[in-house]
């Protein structure tokens, strides 16, 4: 899109001109992707947390709802929780409606998100295989699939001798203790680079003004002598805002809590890891309810390995080891040339967790004061729907059609939208 | 991998365990007196505190009893072990509480 | 082979006037391939020994502009040398070669490279390098946006290093556990001594070393002398002390690779590895899963690579590991050395390699006045040195063939005279030690910098752990031991035990002055313009990188190395971890610790997926639980379905029979005759004590108080949130004791929740909870013969009113004792037979011969299935899915109005779930009776040509009825109990059925089959 | 009863017995102990006393630890909860037990077919059970006279150490038996196993 290239501050456009043109000066031109600023004494909007979906927040406030007087507040450094923490897969094919609305209109920002954003965030739609392993998973996964057809969304069911066509590394013997029975395929559906989403949406809401202020600890919310937020306590100061849009994922009951109140959120580890970088061996991204585990190949060449969440509170992102010791067991089952591959480098996530495996998209309590959380373990790819939805739930101070179903009334009501079946492995 | 101290068995992997999440919420004596707003508190609103927590955990391969612990969630230090019903003892940092008899 | 073409070995020391010929065993030569040419070296080479004595120097390619590259180090910090190990299902891709021990018929390749390891095509990246800075992707490849796929596909394609193999693995891999009191990472001079101050006071002591024999650097070294013995020697006497003490437990080639909560580590070994032959049931690869009381990490350090103008050329090496080969393996690196160092330490190498007989170039030294006993040693030998001056970059093609030097500036950052050129044939960095202070970083320790040395130390420990040696900062010998003897004996006296330390060996060894340390070796021109200053080998990131993503805005670290991937290789930036880190805040003008440190996670090397996975495979992957009876189930040709972990019969098909045409016939025989279920999966639970029955009406939806004994009565389990959670019928067995079945998945976690009512909320009941799940086998005996059958088994009075539906009588069966229980899954006259396991099989095959004049049938899973839903039963799990209540299955009958209070009461009263418009169960009917419905299908009312279409609910189970003689489906529907009579439709791929709402009853819809 | 009838959910899986005589492991099953799941109050002094009177065995009071005389054993579960393990002459002590602690809140439920025990005896018996049990079982730690409960690689078990030889127990559900059989007999391949 051309528009945001016309923004405050003005910067070159990335192509492979401006490479080969750089390239002649040694590559020293090149200006920051965004400012370093200080904060202001007040902001129309304060953003908390410089993740994926804070970034994309901020990016959209500015861009559709004309807001530029916005600070996101980082308390490290961009990207540096779970959108630099994820297995960065990206699909929609989940079993409610409410879900498949969600992740669908995310799935179709990520398909022009590098054009708009003039920032290559690799979207490989690549496909999203999920397997059945028993006659009740089929008759889930068949559900699951009706659901999602029937939204207009893709999806395809696939035999265990299409999966192997897919996915030649694949163990489909029916002897094995969890034989592929079948699958369900969203070709659109893929994988990103997780660093770059962050990076693309600071670069674009930052060219619109956005001040994104890294090192910046939210420790308390001020609140005006109606109730009505009036601003947050930070380690660089106060900071005031006449509307404040937490985004804080795995730290979203902490901050909640600040502001008085608790969510039904827990706080959970969430492991994942990558093997040595080799030649391409698979090309789709493959995951597993009953063997918990989800693999993909990144452009690297890098397997990368996602696993189920441990079961208490923590946020020490680190996971059990018996964990990871399932995962690799799993893998080598149901992949068998892995094995004399190796795990180069684990790591974990906060995930933060509600009862129904669903996001809040939500007022809250307090006026002004919004909180975008609980997005499990499928955060990643709601990126751009999340802070799309969230941007117009703040500019209007409603929940637009998409957001609705996720505001924390639900659990008063008991109208949950549980999408366990469909997100019972992280992913 | 974390060591759970079972009051019991002693310490064990944290696999062997069920986590129960915050301690000493109890079910309402009376639940028809209760607002759909403080339901949904005892179903679903528990602490997710960062830091020194009080939480429930059961021996689920070994002798299945439930009891709490006060473990530090960032850094998984584990304080003090108790038993159901027994008064819990100070969050480091903290003054001992009165004896509490009305919550198990 | 191509002839044993008499072996190179130019570099290979000979004769015996060098002191230490290495410690390869000479009198036994091994022969091996590389890249298809036979070479050979001696067993305890190393590949990368062996390919060096045979003077090659060319080993590998780099990952992104696919320069050449050879050796770096010595050990597991090697980033360049990656191999492809071995060949079909045992190929192993980057494989480092330094850690590759020789035998005879090893077979290794370079990699990432086309066609051949000189002439790559791959090479021409470099053309094109100026074009490729770092996060270049990020810039481009956008246009035309359809186009990414291609782009990506011939990305993945140049990427990726080696190859998977295409087949399973051969071999096997194992885990073991271990607990000791004190576990030792590194068989060093520190963690030697501290293993041995530990293991002499009776503690339980691992020491774990990744190399094939413990020493660690002591074993490269030549000028060091313990007890006045040489350094090895001291080392063997030590490790056979060690040896002859029982609590002791030694590993080498066994790396401590990850350090988790609560000094939980685990270890990988390398079992066969190194002897390239299987042995039989002998694991390829162990992992140690090792809970330790303390932990003593001595790791001690890595090299720092000079980071100077194409310092990735083979040839240059790290001066330690150049010291390494030609001490440990008596090979010499190159014939005409040049050593650049900051430090003493690189003078030992050059004093190692001048007296093994290679000539000296020079050494360039960037301090400006070197001095002390190393220095004047070269000097005594008549080694040029060129203090105060810049290795300006190195030149040759292929391989190092000389370096250009030149004078610097006072303060290091410029030259200061002409440029001179120097022949050479090998480049030895000697840049200072880096602490391996990844086992410390791991285990959350926090790591300090220490700016005087510009060195990270650990700082304060998180686990009961210590430091000592190289990787605590304490680079001498004698510190080390020193160190380490302390250090074990207070580990021990920890862990609880008493003993005094043992007096500290007198230890020789060079002394060493202050260092200088130049991140940025001063070049002609500024860096970036030419040629290239490689700080992460392995992933082509240079310094003109680093300051690039500086100067974008990459500026916590954390962001420099992913927008560069520095630190993100095979080798984890062993080597260029520190060097990115320093010269990122140099050029940010902070300090290092405002940049940030990166965190090191598990694993320290690589290791193989199948060694974590170790037995876990194929069978032995998770549990199959199986039924008394299931070898008969098998003999009888029956198919299965898994159930959990459970496996069940699932039909039994006659030769040439379908699913359907099988379960047809079954479901006939149960209806029409008789058949026989094995129902033994069914949770079962006994409720024991005074309170049992207050117990079950507070956790049971309907009440319990007044069940008489020997009555059975159904019973829904509710959450508190109000939503159907298991179900099952209940048996009073005793006034005080109830028998308790739950569904088959259900079983574990229907327990769990009552233990934990009980013991969490209502300790005051006297209640006792027991699962009895297994000590039952059940046979299910069903139809309208199934009495016919049973009495011949029987002495008991099986009429109606001797023993009505729904109760229970205790007798024997077939001369076992049994429970009998008259409850019915099917709506039919039925007895469920409880028998001890042992007895299961006995009793199946007594109630089938028994059977035999009524044709009697056994059915499985399926055939269960289709009788239940044609009688409108629900299957918890299957029909409800969480998010459905009692109300929305139409039994409201089964929740009491006038309890108080149980189980999930308060949460109906939530306004959603009392909404009438929530998706309700009922049933439904195909306009063609022979159309089954897809179980999953949607129902809507707006039926549009294709999708989006707005959905009222689900097909949750459908069949084919052959006692109906049509199709019947369970459906939850949006107001569904509001729309019997109405026609729906059901939209499926290319077509849609017309469907009409009916009650969820199909068959005997006034239930009078019951008592047959 | 009948015993002729009675099957063992290892038959037809330990096969025949045999192997070589020097093999660092046996494995034999131990057929059809009775085996019963006792409730009771441990600080309750009639409780206690009952138990003693009708096995003949003190009721163990620290956790994972047994009490044994001659053919019973009794192993400690659970604060309020112990397993009596009996061969030999059995006939009426289920009914014995019962009467011998029926005036107090306790419970006694027969689970001699709810669990399959295997002996596990040899040389190597310690290393082949650390290969999936993560409890410490060197001598300092574990030794005859104690039982814990955790899992055998995926199987929930109960484990008692017989014998200093060593030899040990595992008590697991039938459903499991062929699982930890073969997980048993995997484990000792590279030792060599016989079959008792």
């Amino acid at each position: 899109m051309v528009g945001i290239r016309r923004g405050v501050v003005g910067k070159a456009s990335y192509s492979l001109f401006a490479l080969a043109r750089n390239a002649l000066s040694y590559h020293e031109d090149w200006r920051e992707a965004w400012r370093s600023p200080e904060p202001k004494k007040h902001y129309k909007v304060i953003i908390v947390g410089g993740g994926g979906h804070g970034l994309a927040t901020a990016y959209y406030l500015a861009r559709v709802h004309g807001i530029r007087d916005i600070a996101v507040l980082e308390k490290g450094w961009i990207g540096g929780g779970n959108t630099g923490r994820n297995t960065t897969i990206i699909r929609s094919g989940y079993l409610w409606d409410e879900s498949i609305a969600l992740y669908e209109h995310a799935l179709k920002l990520w398909e022009t998100m590098s054009q708009e954003l003039n920032f290559n965030v690799m979207f490989s739609q690549r496909g999203v295989i999920n397997l059945s392993h028993s006659v009740h998973e089929m008759r889930e996964m068949r559900r699951r699939y009706e659901a999602v057809r029937l939204n207009g969304v893709d999806i395809e069911m696939l035999s265990p001798s299409e999966i192997k066509k897919m996915v030649p590394i694949i163990n489909i013997d029916p002897n094995i203790r969890y034989p592929v029975m079948g699958g369900i395929l969203q070709r659109r559906a893929g994988t990103a680079r997780h660093d770059a989403v962050a990076w693309g949406y600071a670069r674009g809401a930052d060219d619109m003004g956005v001040d994104i202020i890294q090192n910046c600890e939210v420790t308390g919310f001020r609140r005006k002598a109606d109730g009505a937020i009036e601003g947050v306590e930070t380690n660089r100061g106060f900071i005031g805002a006449d509307k404040v849009g937490c985004v804080p994922a795995g730290h979203s009951a902490v901050l909640a809590e600040m502001a008085g109140f608790k969510l039904p959120i827990q706080a959970r580890p969430l492991q994942a890891m990558v093997s040595e970088p080799v030649k391409p061996c698979i090309d789709t991204v493959v995951m597993s309810n009953a063997v918990h585990m989800y693999i993909s190949q990144s452009d690297k060449g890098e397997l990368v390995l996602g696993a189920g969440t441990d079961s208490y509170n923590s946020y020490a992102q680190r996971g059990s080891f018996n964990i990871a010791e399932h995962l690799m067991a799993a893998t080598v089952e149901l992949y068998p040339i892995t094995s004399r591959l190796r795990m180069l480098r684990s790591w974990g996530g906060i995930v933060d967790t509600c009862p129904d495996a669903s996001p809040i998209l939500s007022k809250t309590p307090v006026p002004g004061l919004y909180f975008n959380c609980g997005w499990g373990t499928g955060g990643f790819k709601a990126t751009p729907g999340s802070g799309h939805v969230f941007a117009d739930l703040i500019a209007n101070d409603r929940p637009n059609a998409i957001a609705a179903p996720f505001a924390l009334d639900r659990f008063r009501t008991g109208y949950l939208v549980d999408e366990h079946g469909a997100a019972g492995v992280a992913h | 991998m974390q060591q759970i101290p079972c009051p019991w068995c002693g310490p064990r992997d944290d696999w062997e365990f069920h986590y129960g999440a915050e301690a000493h919420v109890a079910r309402p004596e009376t639940p028809s007196d209760k607002s759909d707003e403080d339901w949904m508190g005892y179903l679903y609103l528990r602490s997710n505190t960062k830091g020194p927590f009080r939480e429930r955990w059961m021996h689920a391969a070994g002798c299945r009893r439930w009891f709490n612990v006060i473990r530090n969630t960032v850094s998984h230090e584990v304080f003090a072990v108790y038993k159901i019903g027994e008064t819990p003892p100070p969050l480091p940092g903290e003054a001992p509480a009165a004896p509490d008899t009305t919550e198990r | 082979m191509t002839g044993m073409n008499s072996p190179h070995q130019t570099n290979r020391i000979t004769g015996t006037h060098v002191k230490g010929g290495g410690r390869v065993d000479r009198s036994r030569p091994v022969s091996f391939t590389f890249d298809g040419t036979s070479f050979s070296g001696f067993e305890g080479d190393t590949l990368a020994s062996a390919l060096l004595a045979n003077d090659v120097h060319l080993i590998g390619r780099s990952f992104k502009y696919h320069r050449p590259r050879g050796l770096l180090g010595l050990g597991s910090e090697e980033p360049n040398a990656l191999i492809q190990l071995a060949r079909g299902n045992r190929t192993e891709p980057n494989t480092r070669a330094t850690q590759i021990e020789l035998f005879d018929g090893l077979v290794a390749q370079s990699q990432n490279r086309w066609p051949c390891l000189k002439f790559d095509v791959g090479a021409v990246n470099q053309l094109f390098h100026k074009l490729f800075p770092a996060g270049f992707y990020y810039k481009t490849f956008m246009w035309p946006a359809s186009f990414w796929m291609a782009y990506e596909h011939v990305i993945r394609h140049a990427a990726g290093l080696g190859k998977a193999p295409e087949g399973p693995d051969p071999d096997r891999y194992e885990r073991m556990h271990a607990h000791c009191d004190i576990l030792v990472a590194g068989g060093g001079p520190s963690g030697l001594a501290a293993a041995l101050a530990a293991a002499r006071t009776g503690a339980r002591v691992i020491l774990a070393d990744e190399s094939t024999e413990f020493g660690g650097s002591l074993l490269s070294e030549d000028d060091v002398e313990i007890d006045g013995l040489p350094a090895a020697d001291w080392v063997a006497q030590v490790v056979a002390e060690l040896r002859s003490m029982p609590e002791v437990t030694l590993l080498t080639r066994s790396t401590v690779n990850g350090y988790y909560d609560h000094n939980y580590l685990t270890i990988a070994e390398r079992v066969t590895d190194h002897i390239g032959a299987v042995v039989p049931n002998v694991p390829r690869q162990r992992i140690w899963k090792v809970r330790a009381k303390r932990v003593v990490l001595a790791t001690g350090t890595i090299e720092r690579p000079l980071v100077f103008r194409d310092n990735d050329r083979p040839g240059v090496m790290l001066s330690s590991a150049v010291r390494g080969y030609a001490v440990r393996y008596g090979v010499l690196a190159g014939q005409r050395p040049l050593i650049v160092t900051s430090n003493d330490d690189g003078y030992r190498t050059a004093l190692a390699m001048h007296d093994r007989g290679a000539r000296i170039a020079c050494i360039v030294d960037l301090r400006t006045e070197p001095d002390g006993a190393l220095v004047d040693a070269a000097r005594s030998r008549g080694i040029e040195i060129h203090a105060g001056h810049s290795l300006v970059g190195s030149l040759g093609r292929g391989r190092v063939q000389g370096a250009e030097i030149a004078r610097m500036t006072g303060d290091g950052t410029g030259l200061n005279g002409a440029v001179r050129r120097v022949d050479c044939d090998l480049i030895a960095m000697a840049g200072g030690f880096n602490p391996t202070v990844h086992l410390f970083s791991q285990s959350r320790g926090k790591l300090t910098w220490d700016p005087e040395r510009f060195i990270f130390v650990p700082g304060t420990n998180h686990e009961p752990q210590v430091s000592v040696g190289g990787c605590n900062g304490d680079f001498t010998v004698a510190q080390a031991i020193k160190d380490g003897l302390q250090k074990g004996v207070e580990m021990a006296r920890e862990a609880g035990f008493t003993g005094r330390k043992p007096a500290a060996p007198e230890v020789s060894e060079p002394k060493s002055t202050a260092e200088r340390t130049l991140w940025l070796l001063p070049s002609t021109r500024p860096v970036g313009h030419k040629g290239k200053h490689f700080v992460d080998f392995q992933n082509d990131v240079t310094a003109a990188d680093l300051k690039l993503a500086t100067r974008e805005g990459y500026r916590s670290i954390e962001h420099v190395k992913r927008y560069t991937t520095t630190g993100m290789a095979t080798d984890q930036g062993k080597t260029s971890n520190v060097n990115a880190l320093a010269i990122v805040s140099e050029t940010l003008g902070v300090d290092v610790t405002q940049v940030g440190t990166t965190t090191f996670r598990p694993p320290y090397t690589p290791t193989t997926i199948g060694a974590y996975g170790g037995r876990d495979i194929g069978a032995l992957f998770d549990p199959v639980r199986t039924t008394a009876m299931d070898g008969w189930h098998r003999e009888n040709g029956a198919t299965f379905e898994h159930v959990g972990q459970w496996m069940r019969a699932w039909y039994y098909p006659k030769k040439g029979e379908t699913l359907r045409q099988a379960v047809d016939r079954e479901c006939l025989a149960a209806r029409t005759g008789v058949g026989l279920l094995d129902a033994s999966t069914l949770g079962k639970i006994d409720v024991h004590g005074p309170d049992a029955a207050e117990f079950l009406n507070r956790i049971y939806s309907n009440a319990w108080l007044k069940l008489g004994i020997g009555r059975c009565r159904y019973g829904l389990m509710l959450k508190d949130d109000g939503m159907v959670m298991d179900d099952g019928v209940t048996t009073r067995i005793a006034e005080d004791r109830f028998h308790m079945t739950t569904t088959t998945g259900g079983a574990a976690g229907v327990l769990a929740w009552m233990e934990e009512h009980l013991q969490t909320e209502w300790p005051e009941l006297k209640v006792h909870l027991t699962s009895v799940t297994e000590q039952w086998a059940v046979a299910s005996i069903v139809g309208p013969k199934s009495r016919d059958v049973l009495a011949k088994l029987n002495d008991l009075d099986l009429s109606n009113d001797a023993f009505p539906f729904m109760s229970m009588r205790e007798g024997t069966v077939a001369g076992i004792p049994a429970r009998v229980y008259r409850i019915s899954f099917t709506g039919d006259l039925a007895f469920e037979v409880n028998v001890p396991r042992r007895y299961g099989r006995a009793l199946w095959e007594a109630v089938m011969a028994a059977g035999a004049e009524f044709d009697i049938t056994p059915y499985g899973t399926e055939a269960m299935h289709v009788l239940r839903a044609e009688r409108g039963f629900i299957i918890v799990g299957q029909d409800t899915d969480g998010s459905v209540t009692p109300s929305d299955l139409g039994m409201d009958w089964i929740v009491s109005k006038t309890k108080p209070d149980f189980i999930g009461k308060r949460g109906m009263a939530r306004p959603d779930l009392q909404d009438p418009h929530r998706k309700q169960l009922v049933g439904l009917l195909t306009e063609d009776p022979n159309e089954v419905l897809p179980e999953g299908a949607h129902v809507v009312a707006d039926l549009k040509p294709q999708p989006p279409m707005v959905m009222l609910g689900h097909v949750t189970s459908s069949y084919y009825s052959p006692n109906v003689g049509r199709s019947i489906a369970l459906a939850v529907i949006k107001g569904g109990h509001g729309r019997h009579g109405q026609t729906l439709s059901v939209p499926l791929v290319g077509r849609s059925l017309k469907v009409t709402v009916c009650e969820p009853v199909f068959f005997d819809k006034d239930g009078s089959r019951k008592d047959g | 009863m009948d015993e002729a009838r009675a099957l063992s959910a290892l038959d037809g899986v330990t096969g025949h017995s045999g192997g070589a005589w020097d093999a660092g492991i046996v494995l034999t099953e131990v057929r059809f102990p009775t085996l019963l799941n006792l409730r009771g109050t441990a600080a309750d002094a009639a409780f206690g006393a009952g138990v003693e009177a009708a096995l003949g065995v003190v009721l163990p009071a620290a956790p994972n630890t047994v009490s044994q005389a001659d053919e019973r054993a009794v192993l400690w579960l659970a604060p309020d909860e112990w397993l009596v393990v009996a061969t030999g002459e059995v006939e009426g002590l289920q009914g014995n037990l019962e009467d011998a602690v029926s005036g107090v809140f306790a419970t006694v439920v027969d689970l001699s077919d709810n669990y399959v025990c295997i002996r596990i005896e040899g040389a190597q018996a310690r290393r082949v059970l650390q290969k999936g049990w993560t409890l410490d079982l060197h001598p300092r730690a574990f030794g005859v006279g104690q039982c814990a409960q955790s899992m055998l690689a995926h199987a929930g078990a109960i484990l008692r150490q017989t014998s200093d030889v060593p030899g040990y127990e595992v008590i697991v559900r039938p459903s499991f038996a062929k699982y930890t059989w073969d997980w048993l007999v995997d484990a000792s391949a590279e030792y060599g196993h016989r079959v008792g």
